[in-house]
């Protein structure tokens, strides 16, 4: 008669964003199969773009962008050993951050790649969905370039 | 709201959020449940100040303190003020205009939210006396909708000055 | 500056607490913390709190947690959608003014209801990083192995750090976590979420904590020995962690400096859920672990409810230096990803 | 006055709309923060610290999203705060950002709320249904309407005074270009004809959902000197809360309302607020509240607040207009409304309010609520030094 008692509890919406200039550029890229950065108030060209500069909080160009290589080197990357509802995988992926040639900055993604082949330094590109619609997921994830 | 189509640029993206958890009311929340569950409206008393809620949650929430005994009330009661309510909204279908009503039950110092029937929405009085329809027993469950609703009862009003208080 | 000083503190912490709600987990604490005080709730000159809804799934879910604090008749009353450290900020701000002389501030959160490393990944960007749904344990190991790549700090400093706090949790009896363990030993454990272990991770806990604060003389009659605030700052850096160097915590470093940190410190409670992250923040701080005894509570790897680990950091601090332990501590609490946003706060004993 | 001496240097807003689908969130803030910034002539590196309110973070899903937004409010090495009150969280995030400089800790403050309810939906964000609880609250406007019956039953009044009140309101938003609602067409006979949604409030004396932000910049007294700019003096703040559901409350003319108002007019040095305030900005999400804040606040006796109504005294040039810029009737992205209402209330002694400023506006009263008539924030504002 006293034991406490509790039930199962979802919250769920599909949220409805707009995305603003510099975002919507950037994903504009992505639907292209494109990687966009924007140069900073410093001089460094930041992937993915900011709509805002971190040192002077000025709106930075979004139609002055900076197009980079979909190819560059991992540096960092962590192991995901029970994905989570909503994650690129449902089986144990790497997650990574990536420096695309030609950025200052890395990218923060999937990596698709053997465990043990995986390490910082090691050379990636991105693998591009096979139907992109302006949405981050048009990168699938990053895969090893051989 | 994404533009799919290859020409316009992006100018939105739809980001479906879902999360999961283990809910519980807590301990003085479920033994009211369970109260309920019986058919009967198990409220609490503060020990400070002597109220007594239906239903009590964690503790008295104008003292500070935890409940001290149980006291079972009455499932017939005063209908304190009510809306009537011409909007639906989703998990819960009742025909338009319904009443919800806020009734102090006797014994209780505490409204509770109750739909109210039986009587049409331009003849409901705020101090109207109401019993509770209780589901039949066999569906009763862990929840207040036990009570499907409450219905007038044939007594005379309560007088304004009794329930104001509790407005 | 007018002198604030900590004059009581409670906590309660528990691994997943089924049997009560948020309310009737804050209700005994806050009595613990106001009686020794005197003070009944309406004594109080202001009243702060801490948390966030996302862990209940409930929006409001901090109203009705007020019903603990009793606020009849009406209380002066704050909250924050943080944790219960920065609502201390608050506090301690509101009694430079100079009309009142006490604050209660309190912190409650239960991260058992939900998959609380999947909710976190709310915190982050909505359009670009969110929708990818990065848990908060992945990020951390990206900034476990930026450190660990850069030279200097090897897997056995994290194991050091987890031994050194496993083995203080013996004297906390809100730790999730506690034994007599040493580097190999942990060393010896599988790899979790490469490259951290489990025990590099924290535990998930359900609590709240209370901290009462006075002003001048009112502490003095408040308390045996006041922890008094000889300092106290909070700051933040941008969000997205591939474009801030992970391995330092500037955001501490500027809030050490503003709050008078100096390098002299008896002790210091560090709320660094990951065990990397307490190397990042003794950096930060200028810390040096020989001179100073570091998470003596155990810190945030043996006990870890989210919203109120960084007032316990303060509370665990302040009793600490009241009880004669220290003369002089730091206590350090962060909120988001990767320590991205960051409050020190200097506490010392009466001169 | 509690601590030193703080004043509105610049406020901003942003035009308030059902959607703002030409900015992401952090748009939506920078915006209505860089107005503030210009109208106060400042730029971003002279602000000292920031604090962001908003109501629940469900709206947007995003938890805790000062985090997200720190480069879009030039908060990088920076203090953040994020304050959470509910319906007044935009009154208690300015008395919060105020009580900064007042505590001689910063000198100028950049406080800002807002609201993106575009991004999900107000009525399924304020009604998450929890298990074994009864889903039969539908939306505010179903958890108000038994109080304003209880208000009508006991001040006896005239069923036309919420219409009047939303009247007013609407036609004032026409003389704000910020509003949401701008109905030139409306009328007395249409409000009194639309649809009754809670039976005694009708659709027309209900708020409308709104993309918004709101945004100003608060000095220290050195600050206010060093301004060419016309400047608003914090002659006082209170924040007030009691219980949700608890015996013995007064949901029809709350405790912690009147409670507050009392505590502010004490700092202020008010004995006489009818006479000592020439206009307020208070918080009326339903038209029925304006007559019971009116009580609440000491403007009128208990039961006669519908009578200031009636006279036309809370009208543009009434004895004490009443929320000159349509207020929350004409304008609700709900985490930014309480500020909206204090900016505007600092606006009027700046003499900046434009087309509904109140003539000759010397002190003014900004007002926000929230929760089930349980939180409080409030400030007094005036031309003058306190």
């Amino acid at each position: 008669m006293t034991e406490v008692l509790s039930a199962p509890h979802s919250m769920e919406f599909p949220y409805t964003r707009s995305t603003g200039p510099m975002v919507g550029a950037f994903l504009t890229g992505l639907r292209e199969r494109k990687v966009f950065g924007v140069r900073d108030s410093s001089g460094r060209v930041v992937v993915p773009p900011p709509e805002y500069d971190a040192r002077t909080a000025a709106a930075l160009p979004h139609d002055d962008l900076v197009e980079v290589s979909p190819e560059g080197v991992v540096t960092s990357w962590s192991w995901n050993p029970k994905p989570r509802l909503g994650q690129p995988f449902e089986r144990p992926f790497a997650w990574a951050l990536v420096r695309l040639d030609g950025a200052d900055t890395s990218l923060l993604h999937a990596l698709d790649a053997p465990r043990e082949q995986i390490a910082t330094g090691m050379r990636v590109r991105v693998r591009w969905a096979d139907e992109t619609t302006g949405d981050i997921h048009d990168i699938a994830c990053f895969e090893a370039v051989r | 709201m994404s533009a799919a189509d290859g020409s316009k640029p992006v100018k939105g993206i739809v980001t479906p959020i879902r999360l999961d958890y283990r809910y519980t009311p807590g301990a003085a929340q479920s033994r009211f449940l369970h109260g309920l569950k019986e058919g009967r409206l198990l409220g609490r008393r503060c020990p400070q100040c002597g109220k007594v809620y239906v239903p009590p949650r964690g503790g008295c929430p104008m003292c500070g303190v935890e409940f001290a005994e149980e006291v079972e009330v009455a499932d017939t009661g005063t209908l304190v003020t009510y809306a009537v309510v011409n909007v639906n909204f989703a998990n819960r279908v009742i025909d338009l205009p319904y009443i919800s009503g806020e009734v102090l039950f006797d014994g209780s110092d505490m409204t509770s939210m109750v739909l109210v029937q039986g009587v049409s929405p331009d003849e409901v009085r705020m101090g109207m006396r109401v019993r509770a329809h209780w589901l039949p027993r066999d569906e009763w469950d862990y929840s207040f909708t036990n009570i499907d609703y409450v219905e007038p009862i044939d007594e005379p009003d309560a007088d304004y000055e009794s329930f104001k208080e509790a407005l | 500056m007018r002198p604030v000083a900590v004059v009581s503190y409670a906590q309660h912490a528990s691994a997943r607490e089924d049997n009560r709600n948020e309310v009737e987990i804050l209700l005994p604490v806050l009595r613990e913390a106001l009686e020794p005080t005197g003070l009944t709730t309406q004594d109080i000159g202001f009243t702060v709190s801490g948390s966030s809804d996302y862990l209940a799934g409930q929006a409001f879910a901090f109203v009705s947690a007020l019903d603990a604090v009793g606020p009849w008749p009406p209380i002066a009353e704050s909250h924050v959608e943080m944790d219960g450290a920065f609502a201390l900020y608050e506090a301690w701000v509101r009694l430079q003014h100079g009309d009142i002389d006490t604050a209660l501030v309190y912190a409650f959160g239960k991260s058992s209801p939900g998959d609380i490393a999947r909710v976190l990944s709310l915190q982050l960007d909505p359009y670009l990083v969110g929708p990818l749904w990065p848990d908060a344990v992945s990020l951390a190991a990206l900034q476990a192995r930026a450190l660990l790549d850069a030279d200097g700090i090897g897997e056995k400093d994290l194991a050091r750090v987890v031994a050194r706090d496993r083995r203080n949790a013996a004297g906390n009896p809100h730790a999730q976590v506690s034994e007599q363990t040493d580097e190999a030993t942990l060393l010896a454990e599988p790899l979790y979420a490469d490259p951290l272990r489990k025990h590099d991770c924290p535990p998930v806990s359900d609590g709240a904590a209370v901290v009462v604060l006075a002003a001048g003389d009112r502490a003095r009659e408040l308390a045996e020995r006041p922890a008094w605030i000889r300092g106290i700052d909070h700051r933040i850096e941008g969000q997205y962690v591939g474009s801030r160097d992970l391995t330092v915590s500037a955001s501490t470093r500027i809030a050490a400096q503003r709050a008078g940190v100096d390098g002299r410190a008896d002790l210091a409670e560090l709320h660094a859920p990951f065990s990397h992250q307490e190397l990042i923040l003794l950096e930060a701080l200028g810390l040096d672990e020989d001179t100073t005894a570091v998470n003596p509570s155990g810190g945030a790897l043996v006990s870890n409810p989210v919203m109120v680990a960084g007032l316990v950091r303060i509370g665990e601090a302040a009793r600490r230096v009241s009880a004669g332990e220290g003369q002089r501590a730091v206590a350090h609490a962060t909120s988001g990803p990767c320590l991205q946003q960051n409050l020190v706060c200097v506490l010392e004993a009466e001169q | 006055m509690s601590g030193q001496r703080a004043a509105v240097l610049g406020t901003g807003q942003t035009k308030h709309e059902a959607k703002r689908e030409d900015v992401s969130i952090g748009g939506l803030v920078h915006e209505a923060a860089e107005r503030a910034l210009a109208d106060a002539e400042l730029d971003w590196a002279d602000i000292d610290a920031v604090v962001i309110g908003k109501a629940p973070d469900m709206f947007e899903g995003v938890m805790m999203p000062e985090l997200y937004l720190a480069e879009a409010l030039g908060a990088v090495g920076k203090p953040m705060t994020r304050v959470h009150t509910a319906g007044s969280v935009g009154g208690s995030t300015s008395v919060i950002a105020t009580h900064l400089v007042q505590s001689g800790i910063h000198r100028r403050v950049l406080t800002v709320a807002f609201e993106k309810q575009s991004e999900s939906n107000a009525m399924w964000a304020l009604s998450i249904h929890l298990p074994f609880s009864q889903p039969l609250v539908a939306g505010a406007g179903g958890y108000f309407a038994p109080i304003v019956r209880g208000y009508i039953r006991k001040s006896q009044a005239p069923l036309d005074t919420g219409f009047k009140v939303a009247l007013k309101d609407r036609l004032n938003a026409l003389k704000n270009p910020y509003a949401h609602l701008h109905q030139p067409e409306i009328t007395l006979e249409g409000i009194a004809t639309s649809p009754l949604l809670w039976d005694p409030i009708r659709y027309a004396e209900t708020c409308p959902s709104s993309d918004g932000a709101a945004a100003m910049v608060i000095g220290d007294e050195a600050s206010a000197a060093a301004s060419s700019r016309p400047v608003a003096w914090v002659h006082g703040t209170a924040l007030r809360s009691e219980p949700t559901m608890g015996a013995g409350r007064d949901r029809v003319n709350p405790h912690a309302g009147r409670d507050c108002a009392a505590a502010l007019y004490a700092e202020a040095g008010i004995t006489d607020p009818l006479h000592e305030i020439d206009c307020a900005e208070i918080y009326v999400p339903f038209s029925w509240f304006e007559p019971m804040w009116l009580e609440n606040l000491g403007f009128a006796d208990e039961g006669t607040g519908w009578k200031m109504v009636q006279d036309g005294a809370t009208a543009l040039d009434g004895d004490l207009p009443v929320n000159m810029s349509g207020g929350v009737l004409s304008s609700n992205p709900i985490g930014a409304s309480g500020m909206i209402r204090f900016l505007e209330a600092a606006n009027q002694v700046r003499g900046t309010a434009g087309e509904h400023q109140v003539k000759d506006a010397r002190r003014a009263l900004g007002h926000a609520y929230g929760g089930g008539s349980q939180y409080f924030a409030m400030w007094v504002v005036g031309a003058e030094k306190p």
